[in-house]
């Protein structure tokens, strides 16, 4: 009974890390902007944590730089399992307008695997907040795939 | 019935002497033989004295030994008595288990010095004296003893002379502390010029009600003198200096045995000899026995006591140096105890002893643990130090235990007597209406909290947070003495739960002891001595407290909710997700398990030392800024500061007295 | 703090501002906003310019011949690379890309951010020969002969 | 053996870790749906801290490799368990079960323990963020711990000055003496120390405008950087149950003696009372104001709230 209650409270409360790999700090902004009154992801139990330690979803946004790379992998490595990890806006999949730079090591797929991204330039607010909302989905059923395991 | 005890007293003084004697001859041949006879006269004092117990504090008989069978002839008691009444063998009690602790550590804890033999002679020599202060019937006896105490303790701080520091230590202990005892020596020749005799039980019969300038005098000087020797304020800045270079095992004894003695000749000079301390019951007879203004005393006493813990806390905040921190937290909890003794009631006097005692004891832990913490890694540096938890976690759990009883947290002792403190001084001030004993209160609860401020800053420097990689090769200390260290920890714990216990077989028969003057008067000089010079006979005062402490209900409560947390943790517990931590510490650091750093590789970074408190001291930065100037080191301005704490004595106590 | 008290809790009691998103359609973007691109392979020309133009390099074309000598083109758009910056667009002379007011950029996986459109590019006329030409050339003469000869004999 | 068996109830149902973690954590989600209502957003539901306490028991446990293993794990369990024990011995209105054996100094120190059992797991943890928490906590902890101790003693004060003693610091005396003189808040020279107690709730809580050793977006969580899974949620549960304690005293304290008779119905009373003091001390000054810094922190509570504290002893020490 515990587990099932924890399984079903597993979606309600997805705690989001932000990394930022480099990023132009559009993707930051509209991704503090989901917090806001207005599209409000606290009301799906989103929070922001400071630490990788407590968090369930990580978002990175940016084209990850040589600077932030092993910065990147280290954070990854510390949050605990179960974990989605979001890419946020173009630049982690593919570069963007930073892709060939001598400075950019993307995409994040070759350092993670990457359950659900989001594209724009920068997304809007709903988009990043859909994306949450899939992501959480995942994390439950993560979950359950390591209880089952 | 229990005649063979009555030599006990001057037995177990006389065996420390003895085996600094036989240690000095033998000693330098082998030290085998030389740690047995320090052994044996260490046991041997310790089971004399608690032979004591049963007679003393549980039937409440006074032994009175005069030296040579001089017994007083004619009501002069001019030979040298020993008298030990429950308040005395209470003092001895924590010399004793304090002596023996200390040196069972010395034996595994010095094991890297030479010329031990000095040591382990000035070590008995300086056991034997304490022991000797707190039983003697005789003032002057008293001073010689304090003589003894203060050489041998200087001696011994500057034993390991090539310490940074150790000489410049010894030299103030020295200048300052001689201070302190010619106070002691002026007040005892002033007495005697007027009364004419020495002993402790005739001088409290005859003083009360001698009005005359002198003796008023002679209790400055006294108080000032005793006060020196327990480090009050403005003598505080000597014991940092003093411990923070000398071994462990001498700090433990400078802080729990030697401040005691100052402590102790206090409560006698103040309860006993001149009973010029408002004890509730006399009240009506002040006016006609005791010419001294007894609220006067009061005040004073209690707040010297409040300004020496209050300022010893603050300053302990910044202090880089574990021992020295130690050092001035010991004066500071020497503060508590004086703090209540001023207050005169039942309650304050048996919270002050019973604080003196716990302070023995969680002290002396604390210097030991620093000891250990010396003795395996070779500095005391707080902002060098750091995460030696993972590797001395004996003592580390030791040092918690320590740090908690200090910073009074429930259950352990400090907080028993903390309590009793608090409720004395509020207690007081409710019944008095004297807003100054509100102060008082308030000092106090927020010194503990600053106290536990500074054992928090200790904790994360010295045992949390990440190990230097200087000490990276560091080892748990021996057994040998680790065994001293679980026996005062468990003291701390035990006298923690038990504190009804405690109060009933220690502290009642010394604070009635303490508050019957009659009693040891006519113990020495025959009955109805004290009648004669209208010393009214002690009636018993009940302590009322005003809240409600039970430590032993309180930990089942909170070890059954721990068992019913663990239980439903463990009925729900997932065996997919345990806790888990590195298995594998040979291949490359897998960054999982690397403290999280913004995603930084892991460096050596520990917050500690003075990197914490910031908030705090950043607002009181111009009081710490003038304490710091204040505390020149210059022993000079120590000196200076000595004399004028003599003087101000002087004038307060001829304005008021 | 007298001002945002008053405010907080006069908010108390009025509806809040969040949008109802996660249930529901999302809300229309905003006139003007450069969402998903939709391209129509059918009016391309495969001139280029929109490869030329892109700042992020988010086209991606591939030529594959056909066998009767047309071409299948096909032109992939990445959305996880594409800036957004309507540029392709401006600069398509047959206005065959377009960028829609979708956001909703969200999926799983790398194909659910492609979009591409493929279309066959017929294969020219085979060359011609001298003999053609000079045939096409004397018929052209022989017109224009024809209308001179037409104006003159009605001027 | 109906003994032993009423004090499980007690400690597992009423007023221990049942009843404490249910209106513990209705009152933390409370707080959070009213912040967001305050801020004109819809806020989470009233359950939300019980799912995050869950989800995080379905996590992974890290133990950092600069922790001290036994430590770390077990100092949530101990500040919890120490909290719980704080509950058993706080008064609800007339209804208690062990107030008798406990006084407002015990209870003090209680808290302590339950605020350093969280420093010490953050020390145990190994992080320099920890480090820098724990020694915000600590400042903080200084802080309300002054005018915590002078409100303390002007109520010892004035439930005790008709004792012979003139003074008490048993909750049951003080509960007593508001039944018979009605509640401390309706005592105008008390009105002050109320104020500044309720000052005191926010810190000693850690909420928002004074979460200065938790600030997530400086110091990453500050005490809490390196808890991960089941232990983090336990300290998040301490924060909710906290909460209600923290509420249940100063209903004790200031508006003690109010009776109905019944057990339940008082306990009913006293949640009414907890939500609204919730809604006034944390809910508020967490929709209205920005973090405070650590400095500010301690000046304000040693000198503004120390001070209303102040002049409540004052006056009650008058006579007033």
């Amino acid at each position: 009974m515990f587990q099932k209650m924890i399984d079903k409270s597993m979606a309600k409360s997805p705690w989001i890390f932000h990394v930022n790999a480099g990023s132009c700090n559009g993707c930051d902004i509209e991704l503090v902007s989901v917090l806001t009154p207005r599209y409000d992801a606290e009301r799906l139990g989103f929070r922001l944590t400071g630490t990788p330690r407590q968090a369930d979803i990580v978002v990175v946004s940016g084209p990850i730089t040589s600077q932030t790379r092993d910065r990147l992998v280290r954070t990854l490595a510390q949050v605990p399992e179960p974990k989605v990890v979001v890419s946020l806006g173009s630049c982690p999949r593919s570069g963007n307008v930073f892709k060939g730079s001598y400075c950019v090591d993307g995409p994040l797929e070759k350092y993670t695997h990457v359950d659900v991204s989001v594209g724009g330039c920068t997304p809007k607010p709903e988009a990043i907040v859909a994306a949450l909302a899939k992501a959480a989905e995942i994390l439950a059923e993560k979950r359950k795939e390591m209880r089952q395991a | 019935m229990y005649d063979f005890m009555y030599h006990f007293p001057v037995l177990a003084i006389m065996v420390l002497f003895l085996g600094a004697f036989i240690a000095s001859l033998v000693g330098r041949r082998n030290a085998v033989i030389r740690n047995a006879v320090v052994l044996i006269a260490m046991v041997t004092s310790l089971v004399l004295i608690l032979s004591l117990v049963k007679p003393i504090l549980l039937e409440g008989q006074t032994i009175t030994y005069w030296l040579s069978n001089w017994e007083p002839v004619g009501d002069w008691a001019i030979g040298i008595s020993l008298e030990v009444d429950a308040l005395s063998l209470f003092f001895a009690l924590i010399v004793v288990v304090a002596v023996f602790v200390s040196g069972v550590y010395s034996f595994f804890y010095m094991d890297r010095d030479d010329s031990l033999v000095n040591y382990y002679t000035l070590f008995s020599m300086l056991s034997g004296s304490v022991l000797g202060l707190v039983l003697s019937g005789d003032l002057f006896n008293m001073f010689v003893m304090i003589e003894i105490m203060t050489f041998t303790a200087v001696a011994l701080t500057a034993f390991r002379n090539t310490y940074e520091g150790a000489l410049e230590g010894a030299f103030k202990y020295l200048v300052v502390g001689s201070l302190g005892s010619t106070s002691v020596l002026i007040g005892i020749a002033l007495i005697y010029s007027q009364m004419h005799t020495l002993n402790l039980a005739q001088l409290a019969a005859m003083l009360p009600g001698y009005d005359s300038p002198v003796t008023i005098i002679a209790f400055a000087f006294l108080f000032v003198g005793f006060g020196s020797k327990a480090f009050l304020f403005p003598f505080h800045p000597l014991a940092a200096d003093a411990h923070a270079v000398a071994p462990a095992s001498i700090s433990l004894m400078i802080s729990g045995v030697l401040t005691k003695c100052g402590v102790y000749g206090i409560i006698r000079l103040a309860y006993t000899v001149y009973q010029n301390v408002d004890v509730n019951v006399m009240n009506a007879l002040k006016s006609v026995c005791n010419p001294m203004n007894a609220n006067f005393v009061q005040y004073f006493i209690t707040g010297v006591g409040v300004v020496t813990m209050f300022i010893c806390v603050t300053m302990a905040f910044n202090q880089h140096n574990f021992k020295r921190l130690l050092a001035f937290h010991s004066i500071s909890q020497v503060g508590y105890v004086i703090t209540v003794i001023g207050l005169g009631s039942a309650l304050g006097l048996s919270a002050g002893l019973f604080h003196a005692m716990n302070h023995t004891i969680f002290k002396g832990l604390l210097f030991l643990t620093a000891g250990a913490v010396q003795h395996a890694t070779g500095s005391l540096d707080l902002d060098e130090l750091g995460g030696l938890s993972k590797k001395m976690p004996g003592t580390c759990a030791l040092f918690l235990i320590g740090a908690a009883s200090i910073s009074g947290l429930p259950p352990f002792n400090g907080f028993a007597s903390k309590w009793m403190i608090y409720q004395a001084a509020f207690q007081k001030a409710g019944e008095t209406g004297n807003f100054f004993f509100v102060v008082v209160c308030v000092a106090a609860l927020i010194t503990s909290v600053l106290t536990l401020a500074s054992f928090i800053k200790v904790a994360q420097s010295v045992f949390f947070g990440q190990l230097n990689p200087k000490f990276a090769k560091t080892r748990e200390v021996s057994l040998g003495m680790r065994i001293p260290m679980w026996i005062l920890a468990i003291l701390c714990v035990v006298t923690g739960l038990f504190p009804d216990k405690v109060q009933q077989w220690l502290l009642a028969p010394a604070t009635s002891a303490a508050m019957n003057a009659a009693g040891y008067i006519d113990a020495a000089m025959g009955q109805g001595y004290a009648a004669s010079f209208s010393i009214p006979s002690f009636q018993p005062q009940s302590i009322f407290l005003s809240g409600a402490w039970q430590p032993v209900m309180w930990l089942l409560l909170l070890v059954s909710v721990t068992l019913a947390v663990c239980i439903v943790a463990l009925l729900g517990s997932d065996d997919k997700a345990p806790a888990i931590s590195e298995t594998n510490t040979d291949t490359p650091a897998d960054p999982k398990y690397e403290s999280f750093f913004s995603g930084e590789a892991s460096v050596y970074s520990q917050v500690g030392g003075s990197d914490l408190f910031w908030g705090f001291k950043h607002n009181w930065r111009h009081y710490f800024s003038f304490m710091h100037n204040w505390h020149s080191g210059v022993v000079n301005d120590y000196t200076l500061y000595g004399a004028a704490a003599i003087a101000v004595a002087l004038v307060l106590c001829v304005i008021f007295l | 703090m007298i001002p945002y008290l008053t405010k907080a809790l006069g908010n108390l009691f009025r509806a809040p501002a969040t949008e109802k998103f996660p249930k529901g359609e999302p809300p229309k973007a905003a006139p003007g906003y450069r969402g998903r691109i939709i391209y129509h392979p059918e009016t391309c020309v495969n001139c280029g310019m929109c490869m030329r133009v892109c700042a992020p390099q988010c086209m991606e074309r591939t030529i594959e011949p056909l066998p009767n000598g047309d071409q299948k083109i096909t032109l992939t758009f990445d959305m996880t690379s594409c800036t957004f910056c309507s540029m392709c667009a401006d600069f398509c002379a047959r206005k065959s890309i377009e960028l829609s007011d979708d956001y909703m950029i969200v999926g799983t996986q790398p194909e659910d951010f492609l979009v591409s459109g493929t279309f066959i590019k017929k294969a020219p006329p085979p060359k011609m020969t001298p003999e053609q030409i000079a045939e096409l050339k004397a018929k052209a003469e022989a017109a224009k002969a024809a209308k001179a000869a037409a104006e003159k004999a009605n001027g | 053996m109906t003994n032993l068996l009423w004090t499980m109830f007690h400690v597992l149902v009423f007023p221990g870790v049942l009843f404490c973690v249910v209106i513990g954590v209705l009152l933390a989600g409370l707080d959070r749906k009213l912040v967001a209502r305050m801020q004109n957003r819809v806020g989470p539901p009233l359950l939300q801290p019980w799912y995050d306490f869950l989800k995080c028991c379905g996590k992974e446990t890290i133990i950092p490799r600069h922790a001290r293993r036994s430590l770390f794990l077990a100092a949530p369990v101990l500040g919890f368990a120490a909290l719980i024990t704080v509950a058993l011995f706080v008064p609800v209105l007339s209804c208690s079960t062990y107030s008798t054996s406990a006084d407002l100094v015990v209870i003090l120190y209680l808290l302590t323990v339950v605020g350093v059992s969280m420093i010490v797991g953050a020390a145990a943890s190994g992080s320099p963020f920890a480090g820098v928490g724990l020694s915000r906590e600590m400042v903080a902890m200084i802080s309300y711990e002054l005018p915590f101790v002078l409100v303390i003693l002007a109520v010892g004060r004035m439930a005790g000055a008709t004792t012979p003693l003139g003074v008490t610091f048993s909750l049951q005396a003080i509960v007593d003496w508001q039944a018979a003189n009605g509640s401390m808040l309706f005592h105008w020279s008390m009105i002050p120390a109320a104020l500044a107690m309720l000052f005191v709730i926010p810190c000693e809580i850690g909420m928002h405008p004074f979460d200065i050793a938790e600030a997530e977006t400086e110091i990453c969580e500050g005490t809490l950087a390196e808890y991960s899974g089941p232990p983090a949620g336990l300290f998040r549960l301490t924060h909710c149950v906290k909460m209600y304690i923290m509420c249940a005293l100063f209903c004790a304290m200031f508006l003690g003696g109010i009776s109905t008779g019944y057990a339940a119905l008082d306990a009913l009373v006293v949640v009414v009372l907890s939500v609204v003091i919730t809604f006034v001390t944390m809910s508020v000054p967490h929709a209205v104001c920005a973090r405070f810094k650590v400095e500010q922190v301690f000046k304000f509570y040693w000198t503004v709230v120390a001070g209303l504290a102040l002049i409540s002893l004052i006056l009650v020490w008058l006579g007033l």
